[in-house]
């Protein structure tokens, strides 16, 4: 035991001095949920950041300068977010944050790097990261609020008007649900049904069965992440409910397909990005060779198949990347300061057109709109 | 002069939370220690709940949440003042405890501890479930306390970890100072006692009913003290600060330094909120360390790290 | 006039009686004791009589009020102490902790007092401490008053339970087996002790096993067996008393007995 | 009537996946007095191991009983290493020695396996079946079908066997067990391991339904345990009733009063049959002596 | 058959036993008399392995048994009729007499259960009922026929009388007397002096954890000593 203690406190000694003696050119931080309810999403983007930044070192850093990577797992606790970006700001001296995998965890780091004006670009979904539009907060994915305007647009032009709707109760499905809620009447959609299940449920049929008791109900909307969506898909398929199925692009993967089975998923509709049907882009799309580099590497590098949510993390170093390139120096501010001027960057979500007043920098036009066919996706003209 | 051992506790403590700053290479460490401090300052609250009375809470980040949401909502809803909402959400938990704890607490052991799992349950799912009202499992932004910058106009600057280094040690040690008399008091002794046997405690004419509801309502307040402090500090609250993780959380701090002892049990809140940065260069090693450290502790220490050590080496003295 | 008044006491247990129709009365200043052999009954009519157990027949008059049924905390109020054959000390606590709680009826006061240390609260501490290190010293534990009551031996843990309960200034004292475990010298004190606080004009109801102590000391004798009352009197009576002698050495001891005589 | 059909069996698919967590806590309480809170782990290995022995190329049976055996010698393990040396600790201690236990195995899983959901073919395919108006998939009737076996074959274990009476008569009373030649200690043993068993087999039943992952354990075992208290702790006779009582009043208060609050009454229903029954639906009364 | 030499044993910090002496030749009935308190059951946990032994010697059958774990001494031929019967309340009195015979898996355990119930036939009677439900007479007589179920050439008893009428008191030492002629060894630890000692064929006399003195049972019964140390005249 007492050896234990002993190496537990050599231990803290010594990550302690790694952090203080730590050099290198360009001090990157990153706070990703790598563990925790939001670990299929933290974990591909802690591997996309190490992956790239390898890569990016490899070939000769920025401008000769090489990025040191400090990268901390926060577990998706809030609490320990904020406390992992104090650590970058005030201990590793970090010059810009990439993380916050979840919107709470973003949430809470906001505060910190408001406070150090340190540049935060955030991986999360939830639209009030941006908006407000804050000084150093950027972030890479499309909002919840344009993720339920392109499905509503979709169910728009097919001619459904009356929906049903299944959240997760998480932070992702509840968000979305609010977000839904809110812009439904712009598209002229009504919410008949407004059904929630909790992030571990096994099982769905209670609320869907309901759902489907209201006969007016023309399509079914359910937004959530992790393993939700996937049984609901499979419960949807058991109940023999034929009504157009619409997920979120919280299940934007090959993955998703797999656990709710081919069968099952056939026919769902989701908004995505060009990363998943990197394939099926026209030959001249500005996109393919982004998505097709990142998808090969990452593949290559990891065996597992490349996911939305490390497309996230991708254009944020990207846009990192593509600052620092652009910046008068390495100091925070100026860094924030090329961020903004991001202009035309083509990532996996999308281009990539910053303002002060848009600090996202994504169109609906760069969201697509995907089926899932034969147990693959196929595009949705 | 020969000091007590309330004294001596307080003394260890005040000069750590005094002295540590002329050590700490960046603004970073203050963080930490605040955390340490906000999370002493509810397990203090488990001391008096679980070390003195012997019964078991596995929601009180329960109250937790309550304290953290407080501050949150009543500034917004009832335009109060940070710090009186903080004080709000102290009465609402010391309320809460008294009506909940009255039925539960009849409860022992093992029945115990899933009635007040299923109450922090609760208390996790509303702030998650009512978004409408608590910004949904998001969470919510809660507003600047204001003492900083009045501190500044007063002359006083201090940078964000530092100030809440000093108001959360400060309130650590104002925590610690209630429990120590506490528990010297006639009060304490009943707790302890009837901890040592209800049976006894009853015939020395104890109320076994009314202590044991006491020091949850005690208890309950220290929670809620402590998450009032962290939602100020961080400026946003998510219902993770209620849920079942962070009450296990409190508990194992506890247990692992010492249950029984104030200082122990602060000793555990220091470990288990140190050992994770410790362990960030471990990574994905994290978790199977810190269920080691759990594990090896509970099996081989079982008065808890602090007193086992501390017994160590009166041993070795005598 | 009698203190404690015991009337047709009964409890089953799983459908056995355990105790049945048992009843007595204490005077003031009396020594009552309760014998029988092991399984007789004895610590269940005290569970019954302190509070413990609900008894299922019967009922305690105390100090002329009927308290059947009545929480032992609110018994401790009406000047009801006990100690227990089962040792149940606080565990934890210091020898001195362990008396001081015995005060807790005229210490105890707000918590708020006491957790802010104010002085009546202080003042309640000091004269429950004044008035424990008194109690040990009169069980001569003065010198273990700061240790853990768990180091000490059996024997004081004895003493430990009957200067709690005198800490309450008890009318009426349950003492279970205050002898047991101990040897020649610490009975001899014990048995003194008892006989003094009895000469306070504390009322004593007594389980013992060790018989010299018993026959020394008792006014009154009641005997169980089987969970019944089946004989009583002073102990000149009841050691001639056959069913007792035969409950205790086996019937045959009756006829040893006749041979003797 | 074809939405309380569909309730219904929601509810009792549900309900099994708990009725077999709290069958295994049940046998480890009933041997030691332990509540284990690492048994959500169990059902979470005998997921994952499975998952992984059947990408590794290993027909799904024998994935499966891999899976099994394995978990149960991660019990046996549990119990040798941890629990018999902190036998008496007080029921604070037990209780993070378990949560220990079962934040030390997700941490292995995490690295040994990884941070994926994973999922099962089901058993006999994916077409559901329809009963009285509603739908049911097959492998929820093999879940249904794995908590009657379990409880029969525990219940038959318990009262048809020599070594099953040795068990209870371990839990009933230890010092007379030893006295008639059971070696207790093999009995504890036992214990964890049939009990890690259990959960593997719960993991690899439920697999197909409600898929896998590393961290699926700790919500499993809480309302396992829940499930277990309401039935009463250490009867399995409750931990069947109790898990399926359970599943029932969360696909009850689902459809029929909002699906936000499921948990939420589920646990208040849990405190309500507490407050009333303080040892559970099936649980003993336990009279303290002094 | 069984010696024990100086045999301490604690509970924590309080020593029960001091040192004591005894010894049972086979065939024998030796009682162990002596009041509450004085360590004859500690004596007997002693014996069967489930009290730690902190001095001193026991051998059985020529072997020492000290180091010979609780649940392995059945198998050497020694069982115990605990104090306070320790029956499995929650099992059936057949299950506890199956129980009771749990080392032997042959036919022989079916007829050792007749002869059971041949010796106590209320346990017939009442074999499929829970045996908590049994009055405290029957219990005792399960624990005394759960114990010879385990085939014992050396039965220690504990309190087989306590909190029994006297008529079930004599039927119970009557069972003790007739197992001589089943050959079984019996140690008999008694508070019941006289009945206990007017079966055995000798005795101890055990005060405050020592044997204060021992002889033939006969002598005993007729000592004036005994009388006083239970009844204090």
């Amino acid at each position: 035991m007492r050896k234990l203690l002993t190496g537990v406190a050599l231990a803290s000694l010594a990550s302690l001095s790694f952090a203080s003696f730590a050099w290198a050119d360009i001090k990157l931080g990153a706070t990703v949920s790598e563990t925790g309810p939001a670990s299929f999403l933290g974990d591909p983007e802690a591997k996309t950041l190490k992956l790239m930044v390898e890569q990016i070192n490899a070939s000769g850093g920025i401008k000769g300068e090489k990025i040191k990577l400090f990268l901390y797992d926060d577990g998706g606790d809030p609490n320990k977010a904020r406390t992992f970006a104090t650590r970058l700001v005030e201990d590793d001296g970090v010059v810009a944050i990439i993380g916050g995998t979840t919107t709470g965890t973003s949430m809470s780091v906001m505060p910190v790097v408001e406070d150090a004006k340190i540049p935060f670009i955030s991986l999360a979904g939830a639209i009030e990261i941006i908006d407000p539009v804050r000084p150093n907060t950027f972030k890479t994915p499309h909002t919840d609020r344009m993720a339920c305007e392109k499905i509503f647009d979709d169910m728009k032009k097919r001619g459904y008007t009356k929906i049903g709707m299944l959240s997760g109760t998480d932070g992702f499905g509840a968000s979305m649900r609010a977000q839904c809620l809110a812009v439904a009447p712009n598209y002229g959609i009504t919410i008949l049904a407004d059904e929630n299940y909790g992030p571990k449920d096994a099982d769905m049929t209670p609320q869907l069965t309901n759902i489907r008791g209201k006969s007016d109900i023309q399509a079914v909307l359910s937004p959530g992440f992790g393993q939700g969506p996937a049984i609901v898909t499979r419960n949807y398929a058991q109940l023999g409910i034929t009504l157009p199925l619409y997920q979120s692009h919280g299940v934007a993967s090959n993955g998703f397909i797999e656990l709710a089975g081919a069968k099952a998923s056939e026919g769902v509709r989701l908004p995505g990005t060009a990363l998943l049907v990197g394939e099926l882009l026209a030959d001249n799309d500005p996109q393919k060779p982004v998505v097709m580099a990142y998808k090969t590497a990452f593949e290559k590098a990891t065996g597992t198949p490349v996911s939305t949510f490390g497309g996230y993390a991708h254009d944020a170093l990207r846009i990192f990347v593509d600052a620092v390139s652009r910046s008068k120096s390495t100091k925070p501010a100026d860094i924030r300061d090329a961020i903004e001027k991001t202009s035309g960057l083509v990532g996996t979500t999308g281009t990539v057109t910053m303002s002060p007043k848009d600090h996202l920098g994504l169109d609906l036009g760069s969201f697509r709109m995907l089926e899932i066919k034969n147990g693959g996706w196929v595009l949705v003209k | 002069m020969k000091l007590s051992a309330k004294q001596a506790s307080l003394l260890v403590l005040a000069v750590l939370i005094v002295l540590s700053p002329f050590f700490f290479p960046s603004g970073y460490y203050f963080r930490v220690g605040s955390l340490l401090f906000v999370n002493g300052l509810a397990v203090v609250g488990i001391v008096i709940l679980t070390g003195f009375a012997g019964q078991i809470s596995l929601g009180h980040a329960g109250f937790v949440g309550i304290g953290a949401y407080a501050c949150a909502l009543a500034p917004a809803y009832l335009g109060l003042h940070p710090a009186l909402s903080a004080v709000l959400g102290a009465v609402v938990s010391g309320a809460t405890a008294y009506l909940v704890g009255r039925p539960i607490l009849r409860l022992k052991g093992y029945y115990l501890a899933v009635a007040s799992l299923g109450f922090g349950i609760l208390v996790s799912m509303v702030l998650a479930n009512e978004a409408r009202w608590t910004g949904g499992p998001d969470g919510i932004k809660t507003p600047d306390l204001g003492l900083r910058g009045l501190l500044a106009d007063m002359g006083l600057e201090l940078t964000n970890p530092q100030f809440w280094y000093a108001l959360s040690g400060l309130a650590l040690l104002i925590g610690a100072w209630l429990a120590l008399n506490l528990r010297d008091s006639p009060t304490g002794r009943a707790l302890r006692a009837l901890h040592g046997s209800e049976v006894a405690a009853r015939t020395v004419g104890i109320d076994v009913a009314q202590a044991k509801l006491m020091a949850f309502v005690v208890s309950a307040v220290y929670a809620s003290a402590s998450g009032s402090l962290l939602a100020l500090q961080n400026r946003f609250i998510t219902p993770d600060v209620a849920g079942y993780m962070h009450s296990i959380e409190l508990v194992t701090m506890a247990v692992l330094g010492g249950a029984g002892s104030v200082l122990g049990a602060i000793f555990g809140a220091g470990i288990l909120t140190l050992l994770p940065q410790a362990l960030t260069v471990f990574q994905n090693y994290e978790q199977i360390m810190l269920g080691l450290v759990m594990m090896l502790v509970m099996v081989f220490m079982r008065q808890g790290l602090l007193p086992s050590v501390l017994g160590l080496m009166r041993g070795r003295g005598e | 006039m009698s203190l404690l008044v015991v009337e047709g006491l009964g409890i089953k247990f799983g459908g056995l009686h355990a105790v049945k129709d048992v009843g007595f009365t204490l005077k003031s200043g009396e020594i009552v004791s309760i014998i029988g052999p092991n399984g007789a009954g004895k610590t269940t009519l005290f569970n019954m009589i302190s509070g413990i157990y609900l008894p299922l027949a019967g009922r305690v008059m105390l100090n002329g009020e009927d308290v059947t049924g009545m929480s032992p905390n609110r018994l401790a109020e009406r000047g009801l102490s006990r100690t227990f054959q089962n040792l149940q000390i606080f565990q934890s606590m210091t020898v001195l902790e362990n008396v001081m709680a015995g005060f807790h009826l005229q210490a105890r006061g707000p918590v708020l007092s006491d957790m802010l240390g104010l002085p009546g609260s202080r003042r309640r501490s000091r004269e429950a401490e004044a008035g424990a290190r008194l109690l040990l010293e009169r069980v001569g534990l003065e010198r273990a008053a700061e240790r853990e009551a768990g180091a000490l031996s059996y024997g004081a843990l004895k003493r430990l339970e009957i200067a709690r309960a005198l800490a309450l200034r008890p009318k009426v004292l349950l003492l279970d087996e205050p002898a047991a475990g101990c040897n020649a010298v610490e009975t001899e004190e014990i048995d003194h002790l008892i006989a003094a606080v009895a000469a306070e004009g504390v009322s004593i109801l007594l389980v013992e096993h060790d018989m010299k102590m018993v026959m020394r000391i008792s006014n009154h004798i009641v005997v169980l067996d089987y969970g019944e009352k089946i004989a009583e009197g002073d102990p000149a009576t009841v050691s001639r008393d056959k069913r007792v002698i035969a409950a205790y050495l086996g019937a045959q001891a009756t006829e040893a007995a006749n041979a003797d005589g | 009537m074809p939405e309380l059909m569909q309730f219904l069996l929601s509810g009792i698919t549900v309900g099994a996946v708990y009725a077999l967590v709290a069958l295994g806590f049940t046998i480890i309480y009933n041997a030691s007095d332990v509540v284990n809170f690492a048994q959500g782990e169990f059902v979470m290995l005998g997921g994952m191991i499975t998952v992984f022995a059947y990408q590794a190329g290993l027909p799904l049976p024998l994935a499966a009983l891999i899976a099994i055996a394995a978990t149960a010698a991660a019990g046996v393990a549990f119990n040798k290493l941890a629990i018999e040396t902190a036998r008496g600790a007080p029921v604070v201690s037990l209780i993070i020695i378990t949560i220990g236990a079962s934040i030390f195995i997700q941490g292995v899983a995490q690295v040994v396996f990884d941070k994926q959901l994973h999922r099962l073919p089901a058993f006999s395919g994916d077409e559901p079946l329809h009963v009285f108006g509603a739908t049911i998939l097959p492998q929820s009737l093999w879940v249904m079908g794995g908590a009657l076996i379990v409880f029969v074959g525990l219940w038959v274990f318990f009262t048809r066997t020599l070594t099953g009476r040795a068990v209870l008569a371990t839990s009933n009373n230890r010092l007379a067990a030893q006295l008639v030649g059971i070696n207790t200690n093999f009995v504890m043993t036992l214990s964890f391991g049939l009990s890690a068993a259990i959960g593997a087999l719960a993991g690899v039943l439920v697999t197909p339904i409600t898929l896998t992952s590393y961290q699926i354990g700790i919500s499993l075992a809480l309302k396992g345990f829940a499930a277990a208290m309401l039935g009463g702790m250490g009867n399995p006779k409750g931990a069947l009733v109790g898990g399926i009582a359970l599943g029932l009043l969360e696909a009850l208060t689902a459809g029929y009063l909002s699906s936000q609050y499921k948990d939420a009454v589920a646990f208040v229903v849990i405190l309500a049959v507490l407050f009333a029954m303080p040892q559970g639906l099936f649980g003993r009364k336990a009279m303290e002596r002094v | 058959m069984l010696t024990v030499e100086g045999l301490r044993s604690r509970y924590g910090r309080i020593e029960v036993l001091h040192g004591v002496d005894l010894h049972v030749d086979s065939g024998e009935i030796v009682a162990v008399v002596g009041a509450n308190g004085a360590g004859k059951t500690t004596l007997l946990r002693c014996l069967s392995g489930v009290q730690p032994v902190s001095a001193g010697q026991i051998m059985f059958r020529g072997e020492p048994l000290t180091a010979v774990p609780a649940f392995r001494r059945l198998q050497r031929g020694l069982a115990q009729s605990p104090e306070g019967r320790q029956i499995f309340t929650n099992l059936t009195v057949e299950e506890n007499l199956r129980l009771g015979a749990f080392i032997y898996e042959d036919e022989r355990v079916d007829r050792d259960m007749q002869d059971a119930f041949a010796m106590f036939p209320i346990l017939r009677e009442k074999r499929n009922l829970a045996a908590g439900g049994l009055s405290g007479g029957q219990q005792q007589m399960l624990a005394i026929a759960r114990a010879l179920m385990g085939r014992p050439a050396c039965l220690l008893l504990d309190e087989p009388s306590m909190g029994l009428a006297p008529i079930l008191v004599a039927q119970i030492f009557d069972v003790v007397k007739s197992l001589k002629a089943l050959d079984v060894t019996v140690l008999l630890v008694e508070q019941n002096a006289f009945g206990a000692l007017s079966i055995a064929d000798r005795g101890y006399v055990l005060e405050t954890g020592r044997i204060s003195f021992e002889g033939a049972a006969a002598e005993l019964i007729a000592d004036p000593r005994i009388r006083e140390a239970y009844l204090g005249i």
